[in-house]
């Protein structure tokens, strides 16, 4: 078989992956982007687990470590999407709408002028 | 642990101790236990003269030290807890030891002094006395630093009206300042895999190109601390607002920071970089006594004149370095030690007449020969010292630097000697101008409130009055000692 | 062009197929299905490439619970059944880059590997089999596995406290 | 054959998790909010001696693998042990702080996940392969989204959690992508197998593939230091957070971040660090100068925190990328570099959870004058404005002058002897590396970095201007059903003066932290 | 070594302790120095034979060092005795001068430092401690200039005073320093050795006698710098007679005349030295006759006379010189106290307010005229024998700076005659103008007038005694070795050989004819119109006079406004551009931050974008680095 193909599937899975994440507006639809990636990333560690054993003498008994890591990924995307989830929620159940873009990164006021009036300090 | 040794770390911990105590003692036994320690670090300081002979470590080093404590602090930094006092380092010691003890006692005998002032008096005396007696580049650095947040505090906290702002260029100017020191000193401790100032002098182990770099630094560096000409704005506002004992001590003592490390450290350790940027550190030292003199003739207020007179002064004492001579370097040293005193002094009185009258203004102030006649009589002692008037302290630090400058010969070197003594005409026209302006004339409308003079004001100003004249008459005081290290440096910059 | 990679292709292209239908449908359950037919085209590419215990996991975790998961959360956050316009935001930043990695990440792969072949391992029992893994997975990565445990209690914990306000937080009666 | 397991190395990971059950279990059974706290707290202490006493021990390597037994996968030598120690400590002191907070959250679960994330951070100081060290990382992690989300009624604290959520993921798929990548190239996933895979070539088409990957690992895991490209996360987070939790990203997850980057690039890399050296100096420029910059402009406390931390994780970088960047590409330059970076982190965290501290007991104590009436509940209250903390020193002088020092630390000024020192080891091994410009930037940025903690040092000692409200007398505060509770001040207290007096004492003996570091070039 | 040292002591005293401001006590403290300085300056006179050197090092600058050194000769304490004696007379005449004055006590003490500082330049054996006595008599000027706290300009004078010396001073700094470099050390012994043996360039010499020229100029009032003597009488009286008559402004003749080799070995100097002298000659004697006020016509004649002795020097007639400095010492002194009775008797400076005092005011009036005669020239009178010795060997000089030299005395001798005469009228005869009763004044200021008196009238006769040419003659170092060696570079050499001071014979008629034409006209404008100022026949060169030839206005223009308005242009500069710079940085960089700050207002997505985007952005470079 030749390994080209499906490292090439991953890397398009990879790519509408990230499109998605940057393109929905709704957390959800953002979460089902974020799993594509986790697969695509699956597809690449279970692909090289087989070239790996076959092209690389050295990693002998290392062989089947793609496919444990795989493993550990999809534990860990599962436990990630189980509180995504519920911090999604908490959002849309404190703000109404679990649109993403309305999340505010830096406090909306305008910042400060550099110095206020001089103060007097009082030092006992 | 010889004698000397213990009265070394004395001259260090004494003041430390006092920072830490002062504050949680209650107000008044506070500021006199404050005044108490730094009298004895004084007592430390002049004692520290005894036993001269001391342990001379290395005779053939070019950097003798008469008593010397050597200690691991912190290896894996290079740091080494190497403090020792010489022939240069001794008088700014004692100076410092001075003025502390003189703006503590002024604090004492005011009604508005407060304790947290003194503390933080202690905490920058232990920062000025450390860097003078630092043998270690790293140490040095240390207590470079130590000095910065007690002077901030001060200028912060019980400044003038426009504070806020002076004491904020003030922090930030300096930290830059010191923290070009720092790349300049790992710059040749990374080259010369030791960072101890005793090994270092003479610039043995560093290659050309290390000593040209790090001297840009160390010059970096000390001339934003003494402030030299393009790098001194931070100085007339910081003393324009510090309260008077900042001022003191700011002027008094600071700014000799950088002309103490400028010799130390960048004619010591880096002598061929000293050589090379010679001219340029003459021409802008002769900038800032012909700027200096100029900006002061057109000032208005006392305080900010007085600060640029500082930076007139100091382009004499930078020029005597930048020679590189001994003749230049001893210059140097006595300018400082002039300075200090006379400058001081000055501030002492700029305060008394801006409590007394209010303002500083120098339109506002006028006929204090009238209303307060001691006052005036000492101002314009004071300002005729520090015109540089021969038979006081001021004459000889410009005189011969002038002098070391033509020694050089070459006809570049003569135009700056030339320009410096039309500059010494010009600090005695904005001088006199003061005086007139302030002491003579008729009485101003501004109200003189005490007329005469408070025990604590003569008290805290006689010991400066007596030295600008004992020093006036016999410089050897201060010279002295300063003979064989001077030679060494000099002997190191060729020249 | 073995008959493995014939089946690569078909099934890769199913998946990419449905991953772009995921990221551009209008209608938010109809995400969450094609999500579960690329994931179970990704299931039956595991097969092909003899990762046997893998594809089960991906069936049965995945496409079980995950996207079950998604579209529960779909109905809790009452998203409208029928097409809903606002659901995307503007497209360039994200074209761009998700095109870029792609390609990118596509480009490199088939710099790497050109058309070299490689055949597929037949080990006795299967080289992806259960057994095998499961004497790999716990000869020398146990430690992994036990801290996952602890992972997921936290992740259980967590999604419990964050979810439920009331939990925990009525102290404002006797203390609890 | 079976494989033989070294449970003594285990030792501290079994207790850690050991302390995380045992906090849901005394939560089940005592339902008291201090028994829980003791109960951790005394766990998180048995773990910090328990890794102090393996780290003593001889180093202890178990989950080999077979053939090449050097790459282990849990290794117990003593940069290990000092890593497990501070993760402990760390835990501990934030357990403190909680004495405030923990009274409107739900106590047993707020240990437990504490504990585990906790967890996380002991194993990730043992592991040495990528699966491992992902996994450790993401118990690390996953603890903190919850965390983040747990002041249950405000909006602020949910939008902080799904902005950490979703640039945490993002950021684990693009490393777990970059590991994938390296498996792929080399087949190795040890750190010490990987490094021996690429110091010997790997095969000539897959060099481009291997940096990459390389390259997208470290992009991760720099993630989790909030360096610039991926720092945008940081401030929403922190100032959405619990104060105690805003404190414990700030330095724990900080650390763990530090810690997965020096293994990786330090173990994992070493033979290709010209390639990811680079990319670590210009994060490295990047992160100083933003986070120094855009600090200047904050309004809010923990916001101006949120971003001195990202300048500090700068200051932490520079000298790896100097050492990667510089010429001279010895082995000792190596641990020079390395040792900097940790010191620089061990002093930093100090003082960082110093300043938590002090805000953790000044916001919380009845000091403040806006503390709202309406939220009573003490697990609602956030950094607040810069503004609010004027004239503070009047009420709590011995607080303020805590967290006056720990500003002036992390300026880096004398009194804050630990953060000056700090400064001077960095300096010095960039200058050490031949980076010299990198430490003209370092010093560029020490000064911005003073320009705006001196002006909240002062604040605190200006004068209370009249036209706010007097500060909220204490008793109505605390309200009928919100008795503080003897464990809330105190514990906060001990907890700030604990970390200070550690603060001071290394400021004055900075060589201890430096053998510590000194270890672990190996 | 003690000579300076007793004055100095008593100065220090009067000026500091307390308890001594008690004005008994302090005329006590002020007369004793000045008597005790006087006693010490004759004793060493009679004792001494040959000149003694004494000198201890000071301190050492490099290899330069700088040693207290005092030497003492002849000629020193001649001029020393002079001092003494003025400054004795002064004393005494300020004691009763200034009776109501509360600033007494600080003015006895500044006039004994200022005495101290006199008798420290004359026997000053170091450059360095010449330099110290020069400045510090710049100072006390300037502080007793401004002692007289009612009168509005007197600050504004003090000031000039000293700016105006100070700049000539710059000049002295660096001649001094030029010598002292160049030489090697500062003391003047080994100076002159360097001079004469030829160790030094004549270039340096030529710039180091420029260079010291400038700062005689400035001291002693020549004409360049000449035009703060003038303002100066703003001074109390005793003062001006002191200070500015007797012996300040004589210490730069004295120290041209100590140097002398320096001078005469450069080539170029001492032509303009004669040159500076005759314009100055003319100048102050011109602008003499216009002036109204007394004390300024005897200011300008103090310029003019000055000039005679600089005028000397210039042609090489040092002993004459130094002769002359000694006889106008005396008499102008002996002027300027007269002149104070007069003024404390009318209550104005003006002569326009005298007039008819010949009766009231005998003994003023007898002294005041043996004082104008000696200016003059009238042969039984001191002034006479010193001036004519001067124009005798200016006649003999080869060479046209002699000539010049001459011609200007000659005339300065009429025009001197005439201003003299006519201060004479009108002060003492004409009809009364002031309405106050005019007296005698009190013994203890007459008895200083007639004790001065004494010596402008007779010293002219010690000049015949042989024995005072050689103690005259210019300090001859002990070891003054290579004078043989230039026998070309010393033209000046013969001329001092036979110093003749006095000589009868045909010559000495030319002099006393201009004298009486002089006095002749002034008699005859002043008969004609008793009452008005003869100056009036001046006609339209009076106002030109009157004005001092407009110089004081120049100055100004040329320097003091010029200087003013680029300080303030430097420091406009220096706020502006250099403070601008750190503010702008400080504030550029806050907006720096603003503006990366806006950028990170955004919502979430730009985090992940920015997350996703650097990834690809490393992995790119990666990439790209590792293919290349």
């Amino acid at each position: 078989m030749h390994p080209v193909v499906p490292y090439v599937v991953a890397a398009l899975l990879f790519g509408i992956g990230g499109f998605g994440v940057l393109r929905r507006r709704n957390a959800i639809l953002l979460l089902m982007a974020v799993e594509l990636m986790l697969n695509s990333v699956n597809l690449v560690l279970v692909t090289a687990s087989a070239t790996v054993r076959a092209t690389l003498a050295a990693a002998g008994t290392a062989a089947h470590t793609g496919q444990v890591f795989v493993l550990f990924i999809i534990v860990i995307a599962a436990a990630e999407v189980g509180v995504g989830l519920a911090i999604v929620l908490q959002l849309y159940r404190l703000r109404g709408s679990a649109e993403v873009d309305t999340v505010p990164l830096a406090d909306p006021e305008p910042d400060r002028e550099p110095e206020p009036g001089p103060e007097r300090v009082v030092v006992r | 642990m010889t004698a000397g040794q213990v009265v070394l770390i004395l001259t260090l911990a004494v003041p430390a101790a006092g920072a830490v105590a002062v504050p949680l003692l209650p107000d008044r036994v506070a500021r006199i236990t404050g005044t108490g320690a730094a009298g004895l670090t004084l007592l430390a300081s002049v004692l520290l003269y005894a036993g001269r002979g001391g342990t001379s470590l290395e005779p053939a080093a070019p950097v003798r030290p008469w008593h010397s404590v050597r200690g691991d602090w912190a290896p894996g930094l290079d740091l080494q807890f190497h403090i020792g006092v010489d022939g240069i380092s001794y008088p700014l010691v004692v100076l410092t030891a001075l003025l502390t003890l003189l703006c503590c006692g002024y604090l004492l005998g005011r009604p508005d002094g407060s304790r947290m002032l003194v503390a933080l008096l202690l905490a920058a005396e232990v920062g000025i006395v450390g860097t003078f007696l630092a043998l270690d580049l790293v140490l040095f650095f240390v207590f470079f630093e130590v000095v910065l947040l007690p002077m901030y505090a001060m200028i912060a906290i019980w400044g003038g009206p426009g504070r806020r702002a002076a004491a904020r260029k003030f922090v930030l100017y300096t930290l830059l300042g010191s923290v070009l020191l720092l790349v300049g000193v790992f710059v040749v401790v990374a080259a010369a895999g030791t960072a101890d100032i005793v090994a270092l002098t003479g610039g043995g182990q560093l290659g050309r190109g290390t000593q040209l770099l790090g001297f840009t630094f160390f010059a970096l560096a000390f001339a934003v601390k003494a402030p030299l000409w393009p790098l001194h704005t931070w100085l007339p506002d910081a003393h324009t607002e510090a309260p008077t004992v900042g001022s003191v001590i700011l002027a008094g003592v600071l700014l000799k920071l950088g002309t103490y490390g400028l010799i130390r450290i960048g004619v010591g350790v880096t002598p061929e970089g000293a050589a090379w940027a010679a001219t340029v550190l003459g021409t802008l030292a002769v900038a800032a006594i012909v700027v200096g003199a100029l900006v002061c003739l057109a000032q208005t207020e006392l305080k900010r004149l007085i600060a640029y007179s500082s930076v007139g002064h100091m382009g004499f004492v930078l020029l005597g370095i930048a020679t590189g001579s001994a003749a230049g370097i001893q210059a140097a040293l006595i300018g400082n030690i002039a300075h200090g005193v006379i400058t001081g002094l000055l501030f002492f009185l700029a305060g008394a007449i801006k409590d007394r009258t209010g303002t500083g203004e120098l339109a506002a102030l006028g006929g204090l020969r009238e209303t307060a006649p001691g006052l005036a009589g000492i101002l314009g002692f004071a300002a005729i010292a520090s015109l540089g008037l021969p038979g006081l302290a001021g004459f000889w630090g410009e005189v011969f630097a002038v002098v070391a400058a033509i020694q050089r010969g070459s006809p570049g070197w003569t135009v700056l000697g030339v320009v410096a003594a039309v500059g010494a005409a010009l600090t005695a026209g904005y001088f006199l101008r003061l005086l007139r302006r302030v002491t003579h004339g008729p009485p101003a409308a501004v109200p003189v409130a005490p007329a005469g003079l408070a025990r604590i004001e003569l008290v805290a100003w006689a010991p400066l009055v007596g030295l600008t004249l004992v020093i006036g008459l016999l410089p050897v005081l201060v010279l002295g000692m300063a003979y064989g290290p001077v030679e060494a440096l000099a002997v190191g910059v060729g020249g | 062009m073995t008959v493995a990679d014939v089946l690569l292709l078909g099934l890769g292209a199913v998946a990419v197929g449905a991953g772009l239908c995921v990221v551009t449908t209008a209608h938010l359950v109809r995400a969450g299905l094609y999500l579960v037919v690329c994931l179970g085209a990704l299931a039956g590419m595991f097969l092909v490439l003899t990762a046997e215990l893998v594809a089960w996991v991906q069936v049965l975790i995945y496409v079980g619970a995950v996207v079950v998961l998604l579209l529960f959360a779909v109905m809790l956050t009452r998203a409208p059944i029928g097409a809903s316009g606002d659901l995307d935001r503007p497209g360039w930043p994200g074209l761009l880059v998700g095109a870029g990695a792609g390609l990118g990440l596509a480009a490199l792969f088939v710099d790497a590997y050109r058309w070299t072949s490689v055949s597929l391992p037949d080990g006795p029992d299967g080289p992806g089999s259960a057994g095998v893994l499961g004497g790999e997975l716990f000869r020398s990565w146990v430690l992994p596995f036990e801290v996952l445990s602890v992972l997921l209690l936290a992740a259980l914990v967590g999604a419990i406290i964050v979810s439920r306000p009331d939990v925990g937080a009525s102290d404002r009666g006797a203390e609890r | 054959m079976t494989q033989a397991i070294d449970h003594v190395a285990l030792l501290p990971a079994y207790l850690a998790a050991g302390t995380a059950l045992l906090a849901l279990l005394t939560d089940l059974a005592v339902a008291r909010r201090a028994a829980t706290l003791a109960v951790t707290a005394a766990g998180a202490a048995t773990v910090a001696v328990a890794a102090w006493a393996v780290g003593t021990g001889p180093v202890r390597d178990t989950f080999c693998l077979a053939d090449a037994p050097a790459a282990c996968s849990f290794r117990a030598d003593p940069t290990s042990a000092l890593v497990a120690t501070l993760f402990a400590l760390l835990t501990l002191g934030v357990l403190g702080l909680s004495g405030y907070a923990v009274r409107g959250l739900p106590a047993g679960e707020y240990c437990f996940l504490l504990a585990a994330s906790m967890t996380g951070g002991v194993v990730l100081g043992y592991s040495r392969d990528l699966i491992t060290l992902v996994v450790a990382l993401e118990t690390l992690t996953l603890p903190l989204y919850a965390l983040v989300g747990l002041r249950r009624r405000s909006v602020d604290s949910a939008q902080g959690a799904v902005t950490f959520f979703v640039v945490s993921v993002v950021s684990v798929a693009v490393t777990l992508l970059g590991a994938a990548l390296l498996y792929a190239a080399t087949g190795a996933v040890h750190l010490r197998a990987l490094a021996a895979a690429l110091a010997d070539g790997v095969p000539g088409e897959l060099t481009t593939l291997a940096s990459a990957g390389a390259v997208l690992v470290l992009a991760g895991l720099v993630f989790k230091v909030a360096a610039v490209p991926f720092h945008a996360w940081a401030p929403a987070t922190y100032d959405g957070a619990p104060l105690p939790i805003a404190a414990y990203l700030s330095t724990t997850s900080k650390l763990g971040g530090v810690v997965a980057v020096v293994y990786v690039v330090a173990i994992g890399l070493q033979p290709w660090l010209d390639v990811v050296g680079p990319a670590l100096a210009g994060f490295a420029v990047l992160t100083m100068t933003v986070g120094n910059l855009v600090a200047l402009r904050q309004r809010r406390m923990v916001r101006l925190l949120a971003w001195s931390s990202v300048a500090q994780a700068g200051y932490i970088l520079a000298p790896l990328g100097a050492f990667a960047v510089g010429t001279g590409r010895t082995s000792d330059a190596l641990a020079l570099a390395v040792t900097a970076t940790i010191a620089y982190a061990v002093f930093y965290v100090m003082i960082e959870l110093a300043a938590f501290g002090s805000v953790v007991v000044l916001r919380g104590g009845a000091v403040m004058p806006a503390v709202s009436l309406a939220s009573l509940d003490r697990s609602d209250v956030d950094g607040g404005e810069i503004e609010q903390y004027r004239g503070v020193a009047r009420r709590s002088p011995w607080v303020a002058a805590a967290f006056t020092l720990a500003l002036v630390g992390l300026a880096g000024l004398p009194p804050g002897l630990a953060g000056l020192f700090a400064k001077i080891v960095v300096v010095r091994s960039l200058l050490g590396g031949g980076a010299g410009w990198l430490a003209v930037i370092v010093a560029l940025n020490a000064v911005i970095g003073l320009a705006y903690y001196l002006p909240v040092a002062v604040r605190l000692y200006g004068d209370r201007a009249a036209a706010e409200p007097a500060a909220v007398p204490a008793e109505r505060v605390a309200g009928p059903g919100l008795r503080p509770g003897w464990g809330a001040p105190l514990w906060s207290g001990l907890a700030l003066a604990a970390t200070t007096v550690v603060a001071i004492v290394v400021g004055f003996a900075p060589q201890l932290v430096l053998d510590a570091a000194a270890l672990v070039a190996g | 070594m003690l000579l300076p040292a007793v004055p100095f002591g008593a100065a220090l005293a009067g000026l500091l302790l307390p308890p001594l401001r008690a004005r008994a006590a302090a005329a006590v403290l002020g007369i004793a120095g000045a008597a005790a300085a006087l006693l010490l300056a004759c004793g060493l006179l009679v004792a001494l034979d040959q000149p003694s050197e004494q000198s201890r090092q000071l301190v050492r600058f490099g290899h330069l060092a700088v040693d207290f050194g005092v030497r003492v000769d002849s000629a020193a304490l001649l001029v020393a005795v002079a001092v003494g004696v003025v400054a004795l007379a002064v004393q005494v005449y300020s004691v009763s001068y200034l009776d109501g004055d509360e600033g007494y006590p600080a003015y006895a003490a500044q006039v004994s430092l200022f005495t101290a500082a006199m008798l420290l330049v004359v026997v000053a054996g170091d450059l360095i401690v010449l330099l110290v006595g020069w400045e510090v008599m710049g100072i006390c000027s300037y502080l007793l200039i401004a002692h007289d706290r009612r009168l509005p300009e007197a600050p504004g004078a003090a000031v000039k005073a000293f700016l105006v010396t100070r700049v000539g001073d710059v000049g002295f700094w660096l001649g001094v320093i030029l010598l002292g470099v160049h030489t090697g050390s500062f003391r003047i012994a080994d100076v002159l050795a360097a001079v004469t043996g030829g160790e030094l360039s004549t270039a340096t010499l030529t710039a180091a006698g420029l260079l010291l020229l400038a700062g005689v100029a400035g001291k002693s009032a020549q004409f360049p710098l000449h035009t703060w003597l003038p303002d100066a009488m703003a001074g109390p009286t005793p003062i001006s007679a002191l200070i500015h008559a007797a012996t300040m402004v004589a210490a730069g003749v004295y120290v041209v005349f100590r140097l002398y080799p320096v001078f005469s070995y450069g080539d170029g100097v001492l032509p303009v030295l004669a040159v500076v002298a005759a314009v100055t000659m003319l100048l102050g004697a011109l602008a003499a006759t216009a002036a109204d006020d007394i004390k300024r016509v005897l200011a300008w004649s103090t310029v003019s006379q000055l000039a005679y002795m600089v005028g000397a020097l210039a042609v090489g007639a040092t002993a004459a010189a130094l002769f002359h400095l000694l006889t106008h010492a005396a008499f102008k002194a002996l002027l300027f106290l007269a002149a104070g009775a007069v003024i404390h008797a009318v209550g104005s400076n003006l002569m326009s307010a005298m007039g008819g005092l010949r009766r009231p005011m005998p003994v003023t009036f007898w002294s005041m005229t043996i004082g104008l005669g000696a200016l003059v020239g009238v042969p039984p009178l001191a002034g006479f024998w010193s001036k004519d010795a001067i124009l005798h060997s200016a006649s003999g000089g080869a060479g046209w700076a002699a000539g010049l030299v001459f011609a200007a005395g000659l005339a300065t001798v009429v025009v001197t005659a005439w201003y003299a005469t006519r201060l004479w009228l009108r002060t003492f005869f004409g009809l009364s103008r002031s309405e106050a009763t005019a007296h005698d004044p009190p013994p203890l200021m007459a008895w200083p007038v007639v004790a001065l008196a004494v010596p402008s009238g007779l010293l002219g006769f010690v000049a015949l005694s042989d024995g005072f040419v050689d103690r005259l003659s210019t300090p001859v170092p002990a070891d003054w070795t290579g004078a043989a060696a230039r026998p070309d570079a010393l033209p000046a050499q013969p001329v001092l050989a036979d110093q003749a001071l006095v000589h009868a014979g045909g010559f000495v008629l030319l002099p006393l004819a201009a004298a009486a034409v002089g006095i002749a006209a002034a008699w005859l404008v002043w008969q004609r119109d008793p009452a008005t100022d003869p100056a009036r026949a001046l006609g339209r060169l009076r106002p030109v006079f009157e004005r001092e030839f407009y110089l004081d206005g120049f100055q100004d223009v040329l320097v003091v406004r010029p200087v003013r308005a680029l300080a303030r242009a430097v420091r406009r500069a220096d706020e502006s551009v250099v403070d601008g710079t750190v503010e702008g940085t400080g504030r550029g960089t806050v907006s720096l931050g603003g503006l990366v700050a806006r950028a990170h207002r955004a919502a979430l997505p730009r985090a992940v974008v920015a997350v996703l985007a650097g990834a690809l952005l490393a992995g790119l470079a990666a990439t790209l680095g590792a293919a290349l």
